[in-house]
């Protein structure tokens, strides 16, 4: 088995990264929330997978630790915070209309082929376990943007928010074999932090506005 | 190293400690005191810098030189004195409702909490922690500007957030790739994060990651800033958050965030030195072009503002677009005068949300069209709206003038199209400024009088500093800006 | 400057137009009287009516101010000072070099403001419509004297009255066309400016036309008297200004006695001939309507500059 | 170590910012600010135009100030340029100071007296600071100080909307001017980056950057001096402030301005090339034609004032123009006659304005009237005011023998030598330019009779008129002092020229009085004694020589009799003051004749009408033709940026996606 990993770690991660991907653009397409929280999670496991196939391949004790808060922070807490204000706020079926999905998609794919692009004279420099990464985690930090800009519902929007997240850290774990952890910590902290905050602001939006939907936060402008 | 450790624990225990107590009927006089011994503190700090030279302190983990110690005695100044402001500002909100007693307690918390933060950012010598601690002043910041739960201040915190939140994450990337790439000269570790190793050593940091690099970080801490086309949460947090956050936002985060900004440049015109071709440097050319966007647009955007806070957050705008003209165009006098322009600023700024405070307290609302005859109810106040404005539109004496002056004449021998570009920004903002705090400030007034008397103290203290800056430069203060312009290039 | 044939010379002439002028109106008058077919009172009806007058009380409005009463001395003084500045017997006067051709349209302007002003004092609706349609005269007439005088001036190489009659004397063979623009120029404006037909009329007392007449309206007695000396003298001024820049034969050059001597009966004849010939034009135009006299001076003017222009243009 | 006059002078601005600040000890008493601080001011000013006068003829000073940027600190120089302005500044404001002494008795309203002492001074302080300012920095500091503190002064009576657009407006058109003044600076320093005037002077810039330079100076320094087509801030700016503070803007402040053309065109650039003296000559002559005949139609006694300064200044660009145009073609001579004239306008201007805004001053604060509509006969009530201000009146028409006539006179020489100019078209058109200036000297009579004769003279149109008092012994002593610095500066040309010559001299190589002094002492001679000469003193000997003798006459040979009645008036008994010629009507020939160059708005009644109303207002075409496009544009074009904030979030998502994206391609 671990010598299974050791010959073909370089094609696991590569695997799990592309796994990242593709829930990505899943979750571009994905109307319901509760599958998009559930498909941030599967993106977190992902994540966490990769994070320890890389500290197997490179030794970097640290990316265990780095996995094992991926693993607390992004597949077990905020999704259980996610799914506890969905439920809290009466959100759990909301479904989002979506702008011209296939459209989105096409813009997805250009959106990866730039990345990839932009990358390549950068990973010409990475190790070669990690080469491809450090596209695939600039392709998942633009198609969360893609999704955050899509979305006018809050609660999804957040999800895209963590999604880019999750592809800022495949980038420090893919590209450097992972940030120092103090730096990690300092990070996770303040995911957490920042969701928490969006969770009590969820409440007051709704409390105000008797909905989530940023549509209703246009008020703000110039006229 | 006590100093320094003073200086981050002081804002820290204050925040713990006002969490607990920040409702009480002394809470307002605990912050002020929790932000004088910050103060007081930053003062030994720079003290010993100057005598000392640049330390490098806490493991590593924190050092400073002449750059972040001035920006680390402005920052806890205009803390100490926006606090002084804000506690008959809150006590005037809160006796009319506007605020309840558990969001006074959120309120002081945060407020020492938002200090802590930026003095982290400030005398961090690892990059990510810089990340991490401006990250975290987003987050102290977001409730209070959703403070009075109003539909416009929640909106207002959610843009705030995401697209603060949404930009940095750009920066994080950035951080990262400059970690990738220095990791291959510095080891693996933390080491490759801190600023001064970084430094020692940015002639061998590989130029494509540092261009790629630099250009997220741009985007990611240009967000902070308010630079445009990046710039859209800032006037709207401004305007609906409480004043004395609206004074620290636009005096001290904006200078925060752009000094993080800085730091990167450095490194990455030191990484493609070697690669250029001798023109202008790939970091100064994307300042510049962001600079003078954002003073351009800002102009146009502030002769149209109907709120006076969002339009002096547009004026926050056009300066930071300024500043980062100057450093952009780099060199000894630009870099000076950016400085210099970033201390005025924040002072000024700040004088002028103090006062803007009490005047929308007065009038009862922030539209401008129904503030009038200031100087007759209050003249201090009104005086302290019109001298602020003066300065902060360049009017000499006024210090801000000197700053606008050499960044303006360095232009002009620098960069001769940027000049009139600029000079016709400066020349609309100033008439739409002018033209809507004049009948503020004249005639016939609508005002009432305030429930508590208003702090005017930090508003004239600003000024004066400003207004001595103008004329006179202290010389060791103006070495200090020297060196500082010297480590920045 | 100054010599004592020279002082001689300039009070010889300021007396000889102080007492003379009136004559000149009165020939002037009587000139129109045969023309009009009338047999006229004779050339010494002014000085008798300036007897007259002076014999008289003065009546002064309560309202009139010091300014009214000093108003006639000042005119009077101007006047005189200007007819003593322009050349008439001999180009050597002390007084030429204390003001030249620009300080003489000064001098006259001078006399025009208090002329209005004094009409303004009393407070009448004539005397301010007088006085405003006096101050539109000069404002249109003023500058188009100035613009004769410099089309000569540039000929001369001078603004000194002076210097400017002697070199037009000595050159009297060569032939200026700018000195015909500008001659057609000041007659017009010497017309207006001594309120004569078509301008304006010395003869009348209709409100609806009157210009000078106007503003001294409320002026009686001795003051009137001045007043009209004034205007004698004006006309006498610019007869001999015009005699001066556009016959500027038989004029003594230097001090000497002799030719002061045979200036006299020169200047007699030739203001002889210039009055008739005035005579002649009120007779023959009609009076204008008001508004037609900017026009009229605006024609005046540009025919002034275009002398000056011709002046610039062909003649260096 | 001795006190330089540079010192002396740089301790007496001081003096006036200590008496400015002196007014915040006791800002409500009006005993203490009145009748202490402004005689005190006066006295500062009498000293400093003392100190000035022994600065024209001594050698230029300069020295550093231990204030300013930490790498440009304060540089001062006086030079006999800077004293000459000085001597001007110092003079005019001992007059100003004593009148204010007077005339703040009872203290303006909205603004309390302490502050508006403060203002006041350091106007005063920041005009003389100005005019030592040896580098653009501490120019600029000076320049603006000045620019603020005259707009507090200006809208020291802000509770009116119409005075607060007024303020606003000068202070835009101020700062528009500072700024292109600041470029001028920047394309002078020639790439050195030093802003010091001594290296601008050691630069000689190209003709590109030269031109640039003068162009911008033009621009700035005539926004400040009202030059068309940015003069629509003074007849505003100048009714609206208090008269002692209409006079110092009028008679110091614009001179600033010209200080600074010449300053920076003869001095920092040089060498002017001969064409920029066209385009300051045809701005010149256009600003003093539009003044002059915008003056003709006003109805407000201080917007009539502030046309006519237009025309003034417009007069001094013309001699400025000139004297570039000499320059340029190195007539040296004759360029030092044409600055001559364009100095000694400068300081006749400053003389008799400030006398008739003082004037304005007294009659406003006896009647509380501003409207020629509502003012007549005042020379009865107000005696020592309307003397004095025949006087200005006088002189400002341009009539011997006060000041008015001499620079005028000297300006209309200097266009009598421009047929000798070496160029194929100006040597035609400047000498009929000359024709403009006759044009215009002629309609300020006409102006200044309408000013006089209807404020002073006639039937008070009011009943209230009835009551006035006349100005106060300390408004007497201001205005006796301008009133007597108008005949002085109108009869001793000599003396005055022998100063202006300390400044022709360095800025163009030559002066005009040696060749004077020569002809002897009575006789004003600018070039030869054949060619031209004045003697005011003669003049005015024998004129009042003639006056007395005839006055004299009449009483010996007739009589003195004399009877007072009712006005005569062509027989008609129902005289009132209403039959007297408004100020509208005594404008409506001027009006008539310039027709085209209003926008005139009439409303008149039918014939039918019971009570019939006439109104006219002839408003400023420039302001409708430049201004409001230029306003609506500038808002038309914000209007568009505003269409990228239109609140939603989405939006502002993609434009950092976008600008991320576009800098990565960038970047690639």
């Amino acid at each position: 088995m671990l010598h299974f990993l050791s010959l073909h770690a370089a094609e696991l991660i590569n695997l799990c990264a592309s796994l990242i991907l593709l829930i990505a653009f899943a979750m571009l397409a994905q109307r319901k929330i509760l599958a998009l929280i559930n498909l941030f999670a599967a993106q977190g496991l992902m994540l966490c997978v990769s994070t320890v196939l890389v500290a197997f391949v490179s030794g970097q004790a640290h990316l265990y630790w780095s996995a094992l808060l991926t693993l607390v922070l992004k597949v077990l807490l905020l999704p259980w915070i996610l799914h506890r204000l969905i439920r809290k706020l009466n959100v759990k079926w909301d479904v989002e209309t979506l702008f011209n999905v296939s459209t989105t998609m096409i813009v997805g794919i250009v959106l990866v082929i730039l990345a990839f692009n932009l990358v390549q004279p950068v990973s010409q420099l990475a190790g070669a376990v990690t080469k491809s990464t450090l596209g695939i985690a600039l392709a998942s930090v633009l198609l969360a943007f893609l999704m955050m800009i899509t979305r006018s519902k809050a609660v999804p929007q957040v999800v895209g928010f963590l999604a880019m997240e999750n592809g800022l850290v495949l980038a420090a774990t893919g590209a450097t074999h992972g940030m120092p952890m103090v730096i990690e910590f300092g990070i996770a902290l303040d995911v957490l932090v920042g969701v928490l905050i969006l969770g009590v602001f969820f409440f007051q939006i709704r409390e105000r506005f008797d909905s989530l939907d940023t549509r209703h936060l246009e008020k703000l402008k110039e006229t | 190293m006590g100093e320094m450790t003073f200086l981050l624990a002081s804002p820290l225990v204050g925040a713990v400690v006002l969490a607990l107590f920040g409702h009480r009927r002394y809470a307002a006089e605990v912050n002020v005191a929790f932000s004088a011994l910050t103060l007081v503190a930053a003062a030994v700090l720079t003290e010993k810098v100057i005598e000392d030279g640049p330390a490098i302190l806490l493991w590593e983990q924190f050092f400073v030189d002449s750059l972040n110690v001035f920006l680390v005695a402005l920052t806890a100044f205009v803390a100490m004195t926006t606090s002084l402001f804000s506690r008959p500002y809150m006590r005037i909100e809160h006796a009319h409702g506007k605020v309840t007693d558990a969001g006074l307690r959120l309120y002081h918390s945060m407020y020492q909490m938002f200090s802590f933060t930026m003095l982290v950012v400030l005398t961090t010598n690892n990059l990510g922690i810089m990340w991490v601690a401006l990250e975290a002043a987003t987050l102290t910041t977001v409730l209070l500007i959703a403070l009075y739960r109003t539909h416009a201040s929640l909106e207002a915190a959610w843009k705030y957030f995401i697209l603060c939140g949404v930009g940095i994450a750009q920066a994080l990337f950035g951080t990262i790739l400059v970690y990738f790439t220095s990791e291959k000269i510095l080891g693996p570790g933390v080491g490759a994060l801190l600023w001064t190793h970084l430094d020692a050593v940015k002639g061998q940091l590989e130029p494509t990651v540092m261009s790629l690099a630099f250009v997220f970080l741009m985007v990611g801490y240009g967000t902070k800033v308010g630079l445009v086309p990046l710039h859209n949460w800032l006037p709207d947090a401004h305007a609906e958050g409480p004043t004395p956050i609206s004074a620290v936002l636009s005096g001290l985060l904006l200078n925060v965030a752009l000094y993080a900004l800085i730091r990167f440049k450095v490194i990455t015109d030191g990484a493609l030195l070697a690669a250029s071709d001798g023109g202008i440097p790939f970091a100064s050319r994307l300042m510049m072009g962001f600079g003078l966007l954002s003073v351009v647009v800002a102009a146009c955007f502030l002769s149209r503002q109907k709120d006076i806070k969002r339009m002096f957050a547009y004026s926050s705008i056009e300066h930071m677009g300024l500043i980062t003209f100057a450093f952009g165009m780099g060199g000894p006098v630009a870099s000076f005068a950016g400085l210099l322009h970033m201390t005025l600023h924040s002072l000024t700024k700040s004088a002028i949300f103090f006062a803007v405070g009490h005047a929308a307290q007065k009038a009862g609302t922030q539209m401008m069209d129904e503030i009038r005859g200031l100087m007759q109810i209050n003249p201090t106040v009104g005086w302290g709206l019109m001298l602020g404005t003066a300065a902060i539109l360049g009017m000499p004496p006024f210090g801000v003038f000197a700053s606008e002056f050499l960044i303006l004449t360095t232009a002009i021998a620098q960069q001769p199209w940027a000049a009139p570009i600029l000079l016709f920004a400066l020349g609309v903002s100033f008439a739409a400024i002018f033209g809507k705090v004049q009948p503020m400030v004249f005639g016939e007034t609508t005002a009432k009088r305030l429930p508590h008397p208003p702090a005017l103290v930090p508003v004239f203290t600003h000024l004066s500093l400003v207004l001595m800056l103008g004329l006179y430069t202290p010389p060791y203060l103006a070495d200090w800006y020297r060196q500082a312009a010297r480590l920045i290039g | 400057m100054t010599s004592a044939a020279g002082l001689a010379a300039q009070f010889a002439e300021l007396i000889l137009a102080v007492l003379l002028a009136p004559m000149l109106t009165g020939w002037v008058n009587q000139c129109r009287a045969w023309l009009q077919n009338r047999s006229g009172p004779g050339v010494l009806q002014p000085y008798r009516m300036l007897l007259k007058l002076f014999r008289k009380e003065v009546v002064l409005a309560h309202n009139a101010s010091p300014l009214f009463r000093i108003a006639p001395y000042v005119i009077f003084a101007c006047l005189a000072l200007s007819a003593a500045i322009v050349p008439t017997l001999s180009t050597d006067l002390p007084l030429n070099a204390a003001a030249d051709a620009i300080a003489l349209v000064g001098l006259l302007a001078l006399a025009r403001m208090f002329i209005s002003l004094a009409g303004m004092d009393v407070g009448t609706a004539f005397g301010s419509l007088g006085a405003r349609r006096e101050m539109m005269v000069g404002f249109l007439a003023e500058p188009a004297l100035l613009m004769v005088l410099f089309t000569a001036s540039l000929i001369s190489h001078s603004t000194s009255l002076a210097t400017i009659v002697g070199t037009l004397a000595k050159n009297e063979f060569v032939i200026y066309p700018s000195l015909a623009f500008a001659g057609v120029a000041f007659t017009m404006v010497s017309l207006a400016e001594n309120a004569r037909i078509p301008v304006d009329n010395p003869a009348t007392h209709l409100e609806l036309t009157m210009i000078h007449e106007a503003m001294v309206l409320e002026y009686s007695g001795r003051h009137l008297a001045m007043i009209e000396w004034a205007a004698s003298l004006k006309l006498f001024v610019y007869s001999c200004m015009g005699l001066a820049l556009f016959v500027p034969f038989g004029i003594a050059e230097g001090g000497d006695s002799a030719g002061i001597l045979l200036a006299l009966p020169v200047l007699a004849a030739k203001l002889a001939v210039g009055g008739a010939l005035l005579a002649l034009i009120e007779t023959l135009s009609a009076k204008m309507r008001i508004f037609r006299a900017p026009e009229f001076l605006g024609i005046a003017f540009l025919v002034a500059v275009l002398a000056m222009l011709v002046r610039v243009l062909l003649e260096s | 170590m001795s006190l330089t006059s540079l010192d002396a002078t740089l301790w007496l601005a001081f003096v006036w910012l200590a008496i400015g600040g002196a007014g915040f000890l006791a800002p409500r008493n009006y005993f203490y600010i009145a009748r202490v601080l402004f005689p005190l001011g006066a006295l500062v000013g009498l000293l400093l135009a003392g100190v000035a006068l022994d600065a024209v003829f001594h050698e230029p000073v300069s020295r550093v100030l231990p204030l300013g940027l930490p790498d440009l600190p304060f540089h001062a120089r006086m030079d006999a340029l800077s004293a000459f302005f000085l001597l001007l500044t110092g003079s005019v404001a001992a007059g100003i100071s004593v009148f204010a002494g007077g005339y703040f008795r009872h203290g303006e309203q909205g603004t309390l007296p302490g502050l508006l002492c403060f203002y006041y001074h350091v106007f005063l302080a920041s005009m003389a600071l100005v005019l030592v300012a040896d580098d653009a920095y501490f120019f600029m500091v000076a320049w603006e100080s000045m620019a603020l503190s005259s707009f507090f002064l200006v809208t020291t009576d802000h509770r009116h909307a119409e005075i607060r657009r007024a303020g606003y407006l000068y202070l835009l058109i101020a700062h528009v001017g500072a700024m292109a003044i600041l470029m001028c600076f920047g394309a002078l320093q020639g790439g050195t980056g030093s802003y010091q005037f001594d290296a601008m002077r050691a630069v000689q810039p190209g003709p590109v950057w030269g031109t640039v330079a003068f162009l911008l100076a033009l621009f700035g320094f005539g926004a400040k001096a009202g030059l068309l087509p940015l003069h629509v801030w003074l007849p505003e700016a100048h009714p609206a402030a208090p008269s002692p503070v209409s006079a110092l803007m009028s008679a110091v402040m614009l001179k600033t301005a010209v200080y600074g053309l010449l300053r920076v065109t003869f001095d920092l650039i040089g060498s002017p090339v001969w064409w920029w003296g066209v385009i300051a000559l045809s701005i010149g002559l256009a600003s003093a034609l539009f003044g002059i005949v915008f003056a003709a139609v006003q109805t407000d006694m201080k917007r009539l004032l502030a046309y006519s300064s237009i025309e003034n200044i417009g007069l001094i660009a013309s001699g400025f123009g000139l004297t570039i145009l000499f320059r340029g073609f190195s007539m040296g001579p004759l360029a030092a006659l044409a600055l001559t004239a364009t100095l000694y306008h400068c300081i006749n201007h400053a003389f008799f304005k400030s006398l008739l805004f003082l004037a304005t001053g007294s009659v406003l604060h006896s009647t509380k009237e501003r409207s020629l509509g509502k003012l007549g006969g005042l020379i009865h009530r107000m005696p020592w005011v309307a003397w004095l201000s025949l006087v200005g009146t006088l002189a400002i028409a341009g009539l011997p023998p006060l000041n008015g006539f001499v620079s005028e006179w000297l300006l209309l020489q200097a266009f009598l030598f421009t047929p000798g100019l070496p160029h194929a078209y100006l040597n035609m058109l400047v000498p009929v330019a000359a024709g403009l200036i006759a044009l215009t000297a002629a309609l300020s009579g006409y102006v200044m009779v309408k000013f006089y004769g209807v404020v002073f003279l006639g039937q008070p149109r009011e009943a209230k008129l009835a009551e006035v008092q006349d100005a106060g012994l300390w408004k007497r002593a201001g205005l006796l002092w301008l009133a007597g610095g108008c005949v002085a500066l109108g009869l001793f040309p000599l003396t005055v020229i022998g100063l202006i010559d300390e400044v022709t001299r360095p800025l163009t190589g030559f002066g005009i009085a040696g060749q004077s002094a020569a002809s002897g002492w009575l006789y004003l001679v600018p070039i030869s004694a054949e060619r031209a000469s004045y003697s005011p003193l003669l003049f005015l000997l024998v004129t009042s020589l003639l006056i007395a003798i005839a006055w004299l006459g009449v009483r010996l040979f007739y009589h003195g009799r004399m009877r007072r009645s009712a006005a005569w008036d062509c027989g008609f008994p129902y005289l009132d003051s209403r039959m007297q010629d408004t100020a509208q009507g005594f404008g409506q020939p001027v009006r008539q004749v310039f027709e085209q160059y209003f926008r005139v708005e009439q409303t008149v009644p039918s014939p039918f009408d019971p009570k019939p109303r006439y109104a006219e207002t002839a408003s400023d075409p420039l302001w409708h033709w430049l201004y409001l496009p230029f306003a609506r544009g500038i808002m038309r074009a914000t209007g568009l940026v505003t269409v990228l904030q239109r609140g939603r979030i989405s939006v502002y998502l993609i434009y950092s996606f976008v600008t991320l994206l576009a800098l990565l391609l960038f970047v690639r």
